[in-house]
């Protein structure tokens, strides 16, 4: 049997994981990934939860936030090449104007 | 501030997304250039807003190897250059030979030219039309049309004994007399020849794909074709009635009766219908001649050694692929002086950029499939 | 006695058996159907396909592997190795994976999952990684287009498939195959009557996934010289190909499955039509019997006694086909008959639509890109929702309103057929309110 | 359940070891594919969990589906020009630390809590087995509401995604 803490672990590492991505990296698009690993430990923690109380509220919950990584993923890449389509460069601290 | 605008990439490597334009090289190893052509494409997307032929890949200099040859040796070269309508080349080199020497090949030389001239124009919109048809992504034409085509190549071969490069004709008419079941050999190919074509227009004329890649795509209008030059079935299917073999007939065309196929539009699908009707017409004239082909001399009075007036000639034929025109200057030594080819391919290939632009790469192979080019005519 | 060991050996053994055979076979299925399309395409074509390995070609397949097998493994000097390397792999691994949920007759299935079909469809679509990772990593021009196309292809017409795919889910009310299978035959009819415009969109949607042509674009020869396998050779090569085979192969099998009652014979319900249960019997004699009838007239003598030995085989299979009909070996081993005939009809079915695949193929002349969006986001995907719908629809009438199956189904449909061709006209006519191509 | 266990275990590494890369790796693909490895090991893990119905959801959607829009980005963007930049901003270091912070906080909250959750066995696993249909009662009943914003929440992101990445208006 596993605890379920060890569930818990497993999405903080992923999270932890994912934070340092997104503040460390400069490249937006692993920005954007990392951002969806965040995500991804957050749905581990809400079936591990829904494991244990044995109801399917958890998966409900983990199906809209995929469908919300979803619409970040094509928004986020639909700004990403626009703004490389005007700038040529993926990376983010040289985001800085802000109006063209 | 506006002005610090980063430049955009703008060689082609660089990036698929992020230029503007960018440059895609086809061929000359490619397999839908049909030969060693080389089209350099400038595209924004997949939109073509530019290219540019690179040809010459196969230059053999063809034109001055006349120049050391005298006028029967040098009549062998011109099959290579329209390898896939070999006897219309020489036809064309034969008959402004016989101008320049001011004779014309007996009566019964020239039927029988019209005969095999008419047949080779049927293999090559065969071989066309298969080709074609593959670059469009349509596979089973291509060995429907070889099929047909293999007839007519074994025509040739028991006629002359070559199947390709046959070198059929001579100046001052023909070297073989034709073979005694020519006229049943011609007849059993071409009576259901017609069932034939309509067999690859219900693979291909109502198919709604292949409507869609062919209608509208490479519109040559009837004042541009003539501005460039175009001819064949390019001029006939943007609506202009314009066929030597009607205009100046040569060997024996005055004495059939046969239509002119026009198309409308220009585009690829028009020029798609003007060529399968060009093989309906052509089985037809075949059909007329075999049917009284008359007795006399195959060959007329030339000498041994050619040796005609100084002067220069311009003698066109309609090759399948369009006016197939020689240029001979002759300083009345037993070579010619100049010998100048005006080839159809070069000059239809001439209006491929102005087909080209605003279509998509795709389109590329499809106009390069409805010009009809072969690279030994362009580039000689 | 006997029934506890054939339990056990079903609970435990058979899995990993068919999860065996599976990998074993797969690559020799795929190299057949090679030969299959090759000798299909020949006849369509008037000519004979290959001859020369084997009598009629047989051994063909097997040749051809070993070129491969044998062949230079050339990897580009700019590629990045280690994808290009991996890329091929992904894409046979997801292709055999979609098969394990599969149920190829009642026996042969590894796992009956909860959320079978689903699995199938999804596992299968990752071999798109393998596509697009191969043509990015080949550092060429034409592997990178074909990639795109490939992935852009696949995204757009999965949509259509998997709407598809949901109306026949609506009609079976589970997402297992075998339950799927099961609820045809509590139906009465095949899906495909049903519901015959899902069958349309998925068979048009399956060849766009599959990349066959009318839409082979990601491989178009004649623009793309071979997409995204273009820098691939030898046995990586052949990796991709075989990945495109089995994909085939899981597509055909999702369509059998859904549409086209999976391993029920047809007429399964009616006792009258039971003298179909020959007809496996009847086609392997038939087709053993020819092999004989040619064996003579082969040239050399070890192709006489393969062309026999070939046709011996195929006389075996139809008698171990013919046993389970003997009343004697029926009550012995009842659960024979479902499993050995449930496994023939399945894969004649599979066959039949990969040979209405290679029909169009040969047929059809290529979609241009913008041409194949068109049709996907157009015309496919609106027509696949008002499918659903119609079922829907069908549904409520037939279970809520009482409605019988023969106007309820038949109903929808047209209104469905209705919609479609509205959906036609009005495409053809955006289409030349807007064209893609034109003057700039 | 030895089994359970090691493919727990076997997922969980799977997945944290892929992450690291993700976030370290130079080349943009190589991280892309090993997100893909992390969210189908984090599949794995919902398989192990019986939620079959999240597994395929998780297969399709993000690595089928999401994945496949991340390497079409990136493909279509210029590779060469990013290789040779700096991968890490300049305040690296302290992200990095701040984030270990929260890692480290975050260990705590769990190790201190986990006395507090419900301990000894999680509900049998027969009563999640149609996950399924679970899923689809939930979804339609009681989340209806959320499950119509998402939807319309999706309509608004695609739409708004064509509009960034279409050229010039």
């Amino acid at each position: 049997m596993i605890p379920t803490s060890h569930y818990l672990f497993l999405s903080l590492a992923l999270f932890t994981i994912g934070v340092i991505g997104v503040v460390t990296r400069r490249n937006v698009i692993i920005i954007l990934m990392s951002i969806e690993l965040m995500l991804n430990a957050v749905n581990i923690n809400l079936v591990a939860f829904s494991r244990l109380v044995g109801s399917a509220e958890g998966h409900a919950f983990a199906i809209f936030i995929i469908t919300d990584a979803a619409a970040e993923a094509a928004v986020g890449l639909g700004i990403i090449i626009s703004f490389f389509r005007n700038r040529e460069t993926l990376l983010g601290d040289e985001m800085d104007l802000m109006k063209w | 501030m506006a002005d610090e605008r980063i430049p955009f990439a703008t060689h082609a490597e660089s990036t698929v997304l992020g230029a503007d334009e960018i440059v895609l090289n086809m061929g000359p190893q490619h397999p839908s250039t049909h030969g060693v052509l080389r089209v350099k494409l400038r595209l924004d997307g997949e939109k073509v807003i530019g290219s540019e032929c690179v040809i010459g890949y196969l230059h053999r200099g063809v034109e001055k190897i006349a120049e050391h040859r005298s006028y029967q040796q040098f009549a062998p070269y011109v099959d290579r250059m329209d390898y896939v309508a070999a006897v219309s080349n020489g036809l064309g080199y034969c008959e402004a030979v016989e101008k320049l020497l001011g004779t014309e090949a007996p009566l019964r030389a020239r039927v029988i030219r019209v005969i095999l001239t008419e047949l080779q124009r049927i293999a090559s919109h065969l071989f066309w039309l298969g080709t074609h048809a593959l670059d469009i992504g349509a596979l089973t034409p291509l060995f429907y049309c070889l099929r047909e085509r293999e007839e007519i190549l074994k025509i040739f071969e028991k006629y002359c004994g070559a199947r390709l490069t046959t070198h059929a004709f001579r100046i001052g008419g023909l070297q073989y007399e034709a073979y005694d079941e020519l006229e049943k050999d011609v007849e059993r190919f071409c009576k259901p020849f017609d069932k034939r074509v309509d067999e690859y227009e219900s693979l291909l004329t109502e198919n709604r794909i292949w409507v869609g890649r062919t209608k509208g795509i490479g519109v040559l209008t009837a004042k541009e074709a003539i501005d460039y030059g175009a001819s064949g079935p390019v001029i006939r299917a943007s609506g202009v009635k314009w066929d030597i073999r009607k205009a100046m007939p040569y060997a024996a065309y005055d004495l059939y009766k046969f239509e002119i196929p026009t198309g409308q539009n220009g585009d690829t699908y028009d020029r798609y219908i003007v060529r399968l009707e060009e093989m309906r017409q052509s089985r037809l004239i075949c059909l007329q001649a075999i049917e009284n082909i008359p007795t006399g001399p195959i060959m007329g009075k030339v000498g041994k050694v050619l040796k005609p007036p100084p002067g220069e000639v311009y003698h066109a034929i309609e090759a399948p692929k369009g006016e197939l025109g020689y240029y001979i200057v002759s300083d009345g030594t037993t070579q010619p002086y100049r010998v100048r080819i005006r080839p159809p391919s070069l000059i239809n290939l001439e209006a491929f950029d102005k087909m080209i632009r605003g279509h998509l790469v795709a389109d590329v192979v499809a106009i390069i499939g409805t010009l009809d080019i072969v690279l030994g005519e362009v580039d000689r | 006695m006997l029934m506890n060991i054939v339990h056990y050996l079903i609970s435990i053994w058979v899995p990993l058996v068919c999860a065996v055979i599976i990998v074993a076979v797969l690559p020799l299925v795929a190299g057949y159907i090679v030969l299959m399309e090759r000798k299909v395409m020949a006849d369509m074509q008037a000519r004979l396909g290959p001859m020369r390995v084997g009598p009629h070609g047989l051994l063909q397949p097997i040749a051809d592997a070993l070129k491969l097998l044998i062949k230079e493994d050339i990897i580009p000097d700019e590629a990045d190795k280690a994808i290009f390397w991996v890329a091929p792999l992904i894409s046979v691994t997801a292709g055999m994976l979609a098969m394990s949920a599969l149920a190829i007759g009642p026996w042969f299935q590894i796992a009956d999952l909860n959320v079978g079909l689903l699995f199938v469809v999804g596992i299968g679509a990752l071999g798109i990684f393998g596509i697009v990772l191969g043509g990015w990593a080949s550092n060429s021009h034409y592997s990178l287009l074909g990639a795109l196309r490939s992935a852009a292809q696949l995204v757009s017409y999965e949509t259509a498939a998997g709407m598809a795919i949901v109306g026949a889910l609506l009609l079976a009310g589970t997402l297992s195959t075998r339950e799927i299978i099961q609820a045809q035959d509590d139906y009465g009819v095949w899906f495909i009557f049903a519901a015959p415009v899902g069958f349309f969109i998925y068979v048009v949607a399956s060849i766009a996934e599959t990349n066959r042509a009318p839409f082979d674009l990601p491989e178009a020869e004649s623009e793309l010289v071979a997409g995204y396998m273009t820098e691939y050779s030898g046995f990586r090569w052949a990796l991709y190909f075989l990945a495109e085979y089995t994909n085939m192969v899981v597509v055909a099998s999702i369509a059998t499955t859904l549409f086209l009652g999976g391993w029920l014979r047809p007429f399964a319900g009616m006792p009258i039509f039971n003298f179909l249960d020959f007809f496996p019997t009847l086609l392997m004699l038939f087709v053993g019997a020819y092999c004989f009838y040619r064996a003579p007239k082969q040239p050399v003598k070890v192709q006489k006694m393969f062309m026999v030995a070939v046709g011996l085989g195929i006389f075996l299979v139809g008698a171990i086909l013919a046993a389970p009909l003997a009343p004697s070996v029926n009550s012995m081993l009842p659960g024979l008959k479902p499993g050995l005939h449930g496994a023939f009809w399945f894969l004649l079915k599979v066959g039949l639509y990969i040979y209405l695949f290679m029909w169009l193929r040969f047929t059809f002349p290529r979609y241009r890109f913008d041409q194949l969006m068109r049709l996907g986001w157009q015309f496919l995907i609106p027509l696949s929702i008002v499918n659903v719908m119609g079922i829907g629809v069908a549904l409520v009438l037939h279970r809520q309103w009482g409605w019988s199956h023969w106007t309820a189904f038949p109903l929808t449909t047209i209104a469905t057929l209705a919609v479609a061709g509205w959906l036609g006209w009005a495409d053809d006519k955006s289409e030349k309110e807007h064209p893609m191509v034109g003057e700039t | 359940m030895m089994l359970d266990q090691i493919v727990f275990y076997f997922f969980a590494t799977l997945a944290v070891i892929s992450a690291v890369l993700v976030v370290t790796r130079r080349n943009i693909v190589q991280s892309a594919i090993f997100l893909i490895t992390a969210l189908l090991a984090t599949a794995g893990i919902f398989l192990q969990l019986h939620a079959e119905f999240l597994f395929i959801v998780q297969v399709i959607l993000y690595a089928g589906g999401i994945m496949v829009l991340f390497v079409f980005v990136i493909m279509l963007i210029n590779l060469d020009l990013s290789l040779h930049q700096v991968q890490f901003n300049r305040q690296w270091w302290l992200g990095l630390l701040l984030s270990l912070v929260l890692g480290a906080q975050l260990t705590v909250a769990i190790a201190v809590g986990r006395s507090g959750l419900p301990m000894g066995e999680p509900a049998p696993a027969t009563m999640l087995e149609p996950s399924t249909q679970l899923v689809g009662k939930v979804l339609f009943t009681e989340y209806m509401l959320p499950f119509e914003v998402a939807s319309i929440l999706l309509l608004v992101a695609m739409i708004g995604a064509v509009v960034m990445a279409k050229k010039k208006v």
